[in-house]
């Protein structure tokens, strides 16, 4: 318990004549007040990968956890858990975002997407998914579902990238192995395969 | 009680308020109790670290009327939660005020500018390592400052204004508004109020909690820049140590009128050398009216880091710093 | 030599799950009634813990148990380096003391907090050069240098003796060690340019992708236990011991590893895996035990730093006449390695100098744990030698490339101290290649060319590990479908090479590779002992096994083949998966229906009789469950004599500004020289791969501690400089030489390590190359290091610091 | 509210002294003014009896030298910004108080050192002594005091004590910040520096309340005649007779 009092809580209590804060949920329940709205409800509806789930969120709840330990999505990999990494990489909307450094509650309006739901029905692999295997882009793989989603969140904004423009796009995904060079080498491909 | 490595989001509420009113009345009612949450991502580690221990966070991105870039009589409006990838791409940005659009466009990495937003990385906490690990120092109300020893890591830290904590300023759009003489917007139930952005920051000396003026009730929610500085030729550097992810060990973001080669006016700011972004006026004046050349360049260089004092670890950014500025004046 | 596979691409089976995201890492894993272990790890760099109460703790809702050293180690804990799984005697921050289990992570990070731990505060310190002062700290009880069988020891030099090493000179205190070959005076006498100063180079982090979280259960008496290794057999071999439970009564599962360098080949490395083994023993659930981020970083450990004072004679012509190395290695908190040695070893080998003399004493130091990754020593010296390669080059008028060539490896030559010869070396050809994409001769009009602040520097350097090992065991089986299942224990890294190896076996038998089973990924699938996947070896000594295996099968086919349809097994041969006689291919069986014939038989064709002596005690056990399943081919793998050398030469040119310190690399080209090439696209990550890692090691890695109370400062990836995309070069090209080495069947050799130290020989050779030959002697040479040196200034940093800002 | 020590976890993460509890500062205000206003009640309530006061006017003694009026000025000048600046971020208040604090910090301490050389050696050294028999002058109205009288020696030794305190702490402090005369280092334990903080708080609290309940005592209406004798150097003998014992203490007559 951390016995902190800072300044600024002090002069708080002092102009609101010692009402300390306290927990906010205490606070209302001991105040007999009504939660202000826009308070979150934890049922959430979320769609991943084209399917709506419903999933019992907490407020705090990172996407990465909701998603690996809620939903069993394990391809989105924690490296880091800071935002440093790149390993969690997730589609929102086709916007490439750090899944253990957003709120689910924050991305429960958009499309959801990780790299269990880029095969085809048929089960293709996506041409982002075949162009590295053919390159054979991973190497030990722990940071590749997070490449995988980086290039194609880049695909779909620009389907005919220069490898320059590639490896800005990619930049936000961390390889521990080094294998920067043949993820490039992926996504040139993939360009080929997207045709 | 004994440390141990944190990495679960301990519990916590969480607002969304879907309108400016709400947001306001919940951010006064909440006070410093209250976490108000752009992209987040300056928070989840100070939360999962269980550093900071707010008991709410209020989330400010689902308020539309916060969000965006538009026209106003005098310059441009961006919405705080804005995010900074929507800033470096929008061709407003980019024409009138490119310098804020390549600072924009060089914070940490793709997916935190994604979600990231300007306020956020405005409103953004120092960098300090002995601070962001959690320890009490001044910046987190102790009485001591790790840092600033002889022995301490404080090769990222202040060359100016130290005041017990010899942190700094961490943003890559801050010193670019302060080029722009932007005016922060500041919201609170009681009313609204203008800051220009030189003042929107704030030093050890004044506040060692905080490293903006902002009070516990108050939200930025708007940053304003006008019309003086649109289309004005500009410059902008970051130095750091990687080119994604690492926050500068300094940048500069400067402006210039230019007649005929010659400055008819300019506005530099530094960061990552003070706790503020550092507004260069000793350059400025040095410059004002005269040519550009590598002689002028040197001597306004030198200027800039006029008043430094270098802690153990820091000492080279003094010549970066002024490499930087000599650099910004060659153009 | 047309192979069917070997040299040829393919794709590994388990890459397709990684692009899915389908593969498991040890945390996918679920298991119904598993609880969360998170670890209480020691604040203090070094303590003695005197009591734990946990009371309020295990009060708590959802609390399950914990471990703590005591349990682990109800006889007292080991009295020598090493890492432990738990400990009562911390010796760096971030040292597990207890673990903690609770129904939900969340749960176990509060419970953790309450928790409280008296600790007696014990001296600490952070540099071996402060723990050699008189009176200075010493990291380990007892002392701060551990004495094989003796135990451990105090070594200290007298403050004069620390300041004149300190002040850049040859150091005169008494070393741990010396070796030395050649007449150094002698060969110094012939010298015509010396070179002479010292050097520092920071340790830099494992930091693999991958935390090193791990699952463990108990079921029916045995222990699953699901984690990150290097090395599959060889770890769970260890991993055993260290549990305490018996080999036969653990299945270890590590489909894939998050990454693997060197801390994680070797279950030595990783005890911490015990930590869910021992608490689910205890609290009998199935356990998580989740590893964050910042714990990988201190389970992970580092690779050594090093400081040192070297001196460097080269002869008119610019032979490298003389090495003298005088080294004084940072052990951390849990003993170290041998870097220093190796160091040597390694200027001897790709130098080839007349005499070298190597000194070096290793000393403790309260931070992470040091040991294997990638390179050890090798690597660290690579930054610091080719600096002075170019230097010299430039004072006696030779090229740079010209005095790497006169001094380079070659068959029939031998290196290292021991004067070990090569089983081959092809170290010409290799500069020769690389000079040759590179159009170095064509480049050397831009040398130094400058662009307003910017200035172009190139730089080519050479890298080495010694790149095999023998004795090993292989295993094939072919059941009555005629598949053939190379049982490989290799393990997962991100190399490929347990599939690059068994591809070895495929070519003996002339097998379709979709005819091909990989059989690995977890232990009860009954896999041959294998050597740690760390030192660059897998290629060799798995091709070896998994080739000899092969053979076994291939002679147990003609056999029954000839015994059943006459003839002497001479007379027959294979092809299209049928096993025949040469004079008429219509005469033979098969492979299914010789599979089906040897299982008839039994004895020696399944595994129940005639198996090779020395197989390991692992193997035994694999083969003991395969018996009678199926065909078997089995290989016991002698050993081999030489030193098969792993060699890269790289390449490049950088843009340096000098006004900000920061360094753009143009082109980069690396060549492996590692014998025949199995798999070019694993060749080709290998080298891309350690181009990575040889810019962090020289530009950017960092392994800070805070002098003033030990705690780490680069426990994350931003704080510790990991390269980024936009940090390594657009493209990096890459190259081998490709020429067979006589020592393995198929003629290859590893090439992991040697990839990072040629490009760091050549990356600081370039920085040094555009700053007119000056010589930092360090790793990393960061933006602020440059920027001093360009303005004239400089820090207060104390002199050969290793985990701090140096200077 | 209710704790006097904050504490704080030191860099190992055990726990230590942070400082004194600033919420005391809120207490010991609120109570000072509690007190001072009882008191000025009822003083209120009893003024009907004391209502022939000393006059101001005839002759003139000197009380206070020009020296020691220039003394006690500064000090109480330096004593109120140190009071101000240490307060102002306590109180949410946005300025650059440090450097002005240490300043006068280093006033004070200048001043308080020449204070007790020249009272040790140059000044009336005794008239401030307050001696055992002097504890009974507030029950026995015939006892009249020297220059001094009870109230103001014990003030003047209460701040003397928390002044001491308060300086040597804070010189200990001072030497933990950068200054221009030194680099900061961290060479005092945090514990010890914790303490350090506890003792500059608390007696820092103290001197509010001291300081409070001087200036009240300054202006009240029948002592402040003492108050325009710390300005102006003069009492008048009527007052002198009226409060002092002149067997006691004879000032010479001003001019």
């Amino acid at each position: 318990m951390n016995q902190k009092l800072t300044r600024r809580r002090f002069i708080k209590g002092v102009i609101a004549s010692g009402a300390a804060a306290t927990s906010t949920a205490a606070w209302y329940s001991a105040t007999g007040q009504e939660r202000p709205s826009g308070f979150v409800e934890r049922l959430v509806r979320i769609n991943v990968n084209g399917q709506v789930r419903s999933v019992d969120v907490e407020p705090q709840e990172t996407l990465a956890s909701t998603l690996r330990y809620k939903l069993g999505l394990t391809g989105t990999k924690l490296g880091c858990n800071r935002g440093e990494c790149g390993a969690c990489t997730v589609l929102v909307d086709d916007v490439t975002t750090y899944a253990c450094s957003v709120l689910t509650h924050s991305m429960k309006n958009g499309r959801i997407e990780t790299v269990e739901g880029l095969e085809s029905a048929n089960g293709d692999l996506h041409p982002v998914q075949q162009a590295f295997v053919e390159e054979l882009s991973p190497q030990c793989g722990y940071c590749t579902p997070g490449q995988v989603m980086s290039a194609v969140g880049l695909l779909r904004a620009n389907p005919n990238p220069s490898r320059e423009e590639a490896r800005h796009a990619m930049s936000g995904n961390i390889c521990r192995c080094g294998s920067y060079d043949s993820y490039l080498d992926g996504v040139m491909r993939a360009t080929e395969l997207i045709g | 009680m004994v440390a141990t490595s944190h990495d679960v989001m301990p519990d916590i509420e969480l607002y969304q308020p879907a309108d400016e009113a709400t947001a306001l009345d919940l951010a006064s009612r909440l006070g410093n109790e209250g976490w108000l949450l752009g992209g987040g991502q300056d928070t989840y580690g100070w939360l999962k670290d269980r550093n900071k221990t707010p008991a709410a966070m209020i989330e400010l991105t689902q308020i539309d009327a916060w969000k965006g870039i538009k026209e106003i009589s005098d310059g441009i409006e961006i919405g705080a939660v804005t995010t900074l990838t929507e800033i470096a791409n929008n061709p407003l940005v980019q024409s009138r005020y490119g310098v804020l659009a390549k600072a924009a466009s060089v914070v940490a990495s793709p997916q935190i500018r994604n979600v990231g937003t300007l306020g956020g990385n405005l409103n953004q906490d120092a960098r300090c390592w002995y601070y962001r690990r959690g320890l009490d120092c001044y910046r987190a109300g102790g009485n001591i400052c790790y840092a600033d020893s002889p022995e301490g890591l404080n090769r990222e830290h202040a060359l100016f204004g130290a005041s017990r904590c010899v942190a700094v300023s961490p943003s890559d759009t801050a010193p670019a508004l302060v080029a722009l003489d932007a005016t922060m917007v500041v919201s609170s139930s009681s009313g609204e109020r203008l800051i220009p952005a030189e003042d929107f920051f704030v030093g050890p000396d004044r506040d060692i909690l905080n490293m903006t003026v902002l009070n516990d009730d108050e939200i930025l929610t708007a940053v304003r820049i006008p019309n003086t500085w649109a289309n004005a030729e500009f410059y902008w550097e970051k130095v750091a140590d990687r080119n994604v992810w690492d926050f500068a060990l300094v940048n500069i973001a400067a402006v210039f009128k230019v007649s005929g080669g010659t400055i008819e006016d300019s506005r530099f700011a530094c960061g990552a050398v003070e706790c503020t972004p550092r507004r260069l006026e000793a350059v400025e004046s040095e410059v004002r009216g005269q040519q550009r050349s590598e002689e002028l360049a040197v001597s306004a260089g030198e200027i800039a880091t006029d008043g430094a004092r270098a802690l153990n670890y820091n000492n080279f950014k003094i010549p970066l710093m002024q490499n930087l500025v000599k650099r910004a004046i060659r153009g | 030599m047309a192979y069917m596979h070997i040299g040829k691409d393919f794709t590994p089976p388990d890459v397709p799950g990684k692009v899915t995201g389908r593969i498991k890492y040890a945390e996918d894993y679920t298991r119904e009634g598993m609880v969360y272990a998170r670890l209480l790890t020691s604040p203090i760099p070094h303590a003695r813990v005197l009591d734990i109460d946990a009371s309020a703790a295990l009060a708590m809702d959802g609390v399950i148990g914990i471990l703590t050293a005591d349990d682990v180690y109800p006889d007292g804990e080991p009295q020598s380096t090493g890492l432990k799984i738990l400990t009562n005697e911390p010796t760096l921050v971030g040292e597990p003391i207890l673990a903690l289990a609770a129904v939900d992570e969340k749960t176990a990070e509060s419970a953790i907090a309450q928790i409280s731990v008296t600790f007696e505060r014990l001296p600490f310190v952070l540099d071996p050069l402060d723990s050699l002062q008189p009176g200075g700290a010493d990291a380990y009880n007892g002392g701060n240098t551990f004495v094989f069988r003796q135990g451990f020891a105090e070594e200290k030099w007298t403050a004069d003796q620390v300041a004149s090493f300190r002040a850049g000179n040859e150091p005169t205190a008494e070393p741990q060690q010396t070796v030395e070959y050649g007449d150094l005076d002698a060969a110094f006498g012939e010298s015509s340019y010396v070179y002479e100063g010292t050097f520092t180079n920071a340790g830099y982090p494992h930091h693999s992708m991958e935390p090193r979280s791990a699952l463990a259960y108990w079921e029916d008496g045995k222990l699953y236990l699901h984690g990150g290794s290097q090395s599959l057999t060889a770890f769970a071999d260890g991993i055993a011991g260290i549990i305490g439970v018996p080999k036969e009564d653990l299945v270890f599962v590590n489909a894939a590893t998050g990454g693997g360098f060197g801390q994680r080949a070797r279950a030595g490395s990783v005890p911490v895996y015990a930590v869910p083994a021992k608490l689910s023993q205890k609290i009998n659930r199935p356990v998580m035990m989740r590893a964050t981020r910042e714990e990988e970083f201190t389970l992970g450990g580092a690779r050594q730093g090093l400081t040192g004072w070297i001196k460097v004679g080269f002869k008119p012509d610019g032979v490298m006449a003389a090495c003298d190395l005088w080294i004084v290695s940072d052990n951390g908190g849990k003993g170290g390695g041998a870097d220093a040695y190796s160091a040597a070893d390694c200027i001897s080998v790709l130098y080839q100098a007349d005499a070298v003399r190597f000194r070096g004493t290793a000393i403790g130091t309260n931070t992470a744990h040091r040991g294997a990754q990638r390179g050890p020593g090798q690597n660290q010296i690579a930054p610091i030698i080719s600096p002075i390669l170019d230097v010299a080059a430039d004072e006696l008028g030779v090229s740079r490339l010209d005095i790497r060539k006169i001094n380079a490896a070659m068959t029939g030559d031998v290196g290292g101290p021991q004067r070990t010869p090569f089983t081959s070396a092809y170290m010409p050809e290799a500069l020769e290649q690389a000079a040759t994409e590179f159009d170095w001769e064509g480049r050397q009009s831009r040398r130094r060319q400058t662009n307003g602040s910017k200035v172009i520097g190139l730089g080519i350097g050479q890298g080495y590990h010694n790149a095999g090992r023998s004795g090993m065991d292989g295993i094939v089986m072919m059941g009555a479908d005629g598949r053939l299942k190379i049982h490989n224990g290799v393990g997962n890294l991100g190399t490929y090479s347990y599939a690059s190896t068994s591809r070895a076996a495929a070519e003996v038998l002339q097998m379709p590779w979709e005819s091909c089973d990989i059989i690995t990924g977890r232990t009860d699938l009954h896999l041959p002992i294998t050597s740690p996947q760390d030192g660059s070896n897998s290629i060799f000594t798995n091709t070896r096994t998994c080739y000899g295996a092969a053979q076994d099968m291939l002679t147990k086919m003609k056999e029954i083949a000839a015994t059943d349809l006459g003839g002497d097994p001479a007379d027959y041969d294979i092809s299209n998966e049928r096993v025949h006689q040469i004079a008429d291919e219509s005469v033979g069986y098969s492979y299914a229906q010789v599979a089906q014939r040897a299982i008839e038989l039994g004895g020696k064709y399944t595994g129940s009789a005639e198996l090779p002596e020395e197989l390991a005690e692992w193997t035994q056990i694999a083969v003991s469950r395969l018996e009678g399943t199926g065909f078997m081919g089995i290989f016991h793998d002698p050993r081999h004599e030489g030193n098969p050398p792993g060699f890269t030469v790289t390449a490049c040119e950088i843009e340096l500004d000098k006004e900000t310190g920061k360094i753009d690399i143009l082109e980069m080209i690396s060549i492996g020289e590692a014998g025949t090439i199995m798999h070019p696209k694993g060749m080709d990550n290998q080298l891309v791969g350690g181009a990575v890692w040889g810019i962090g090691l020289s530009v950017y890695e960092r392994h800070l501690y805070d002098p003033q109370n030990g705690l780490p400062a680069s426990t994350g990836y931003w704080q510790s400089k990991v390269p980024t995309y936009l940090d390594t070069p657009l493209k990096i090209e890459t190259g081998w030489v490709d020429l067979p080495d006589p020592e393995n069947p198929v003629g290859a050799r590893g090439i992991g390590e040697p990839s990072m130290g040629s490009v760091s020989a050549a990356l600081t050779a370039a920085i040094t190359d555009a700053l007119d030959g000056h010589i930092f002697g360090a790793s990393p040479i960061t933006a602020d290091m440059i920027i001093n040196h360009v303005a004239g200034t400089s820090e207060e940093a104390v002199p050969l610091a290793q985990n701090n800002f140096r200077g | 509210m209710g704790e006097i020590v904050r504490y704080k976890r030191d860099v190992w993460g055990e726990e230590v002294i942070l400082g004194v509890s600033w919420d005391l500062l809120y207490v010991v205000f609120m109570a000072i003014v509690i007190l001072l206003i009882a008191h000025a009640i009822i003083m209120a309530a009893l003024a009907k009896k004391n209502l022939d006061r000393p006059t101001g006017d005839g002759r003139r003694v000197v009380r206070h030298e020009s020296i020691d009026r220039l003394f006690h000025w500064l000090m109480a000048a330096s004593i109120l910004v140190l009071i101000f600046t240490g307060v102002a971020p306590i109180l949410g208040l946005r300025v650059a108080w440090l450097d002005i604090h240490w300043i006068s910090g280093l006033l004070l301490t200048f001043l308080v050192v020449a204070h007790i050389i020249r009272a040790s050696f140059w000044q009336d050294f005794k008239s401030m002594l307050l001696m055992p028999k002097d504890f009974a002058e507030p029950f026995d109205s015939s006892r009249k005091p020297g220059k001094y009288y009870f109230e103001q020696k014990g003030m003047h030794w209460a701040v003397t004590v928390v002044a001491l305190a308060v300086i040597v702490t804070g010189v200990l402090m001072f030497m933990q910040i950068d200054s221009p005369f030194w680099d900061r280092t961290n060479s005092m334990a945090e514990d010890q520096l914790g303490l350090v903080f506890l003792l500059h708080g608390l007696s820092t609290l103290a001197l509010v309340a001291l300081a409070a309940t001087h200036i009240y005592f300054a202006l009240r209406p029948e002592k402040i005649f003492y108050t325009r004798s710390m300005i102006s150097g003069w009492m008048s003998e009527d007052e002198m007779a009226a409060n002092h014992d002149t067997s006691k203490w004879s000032p010479k007559e001003a001019e």
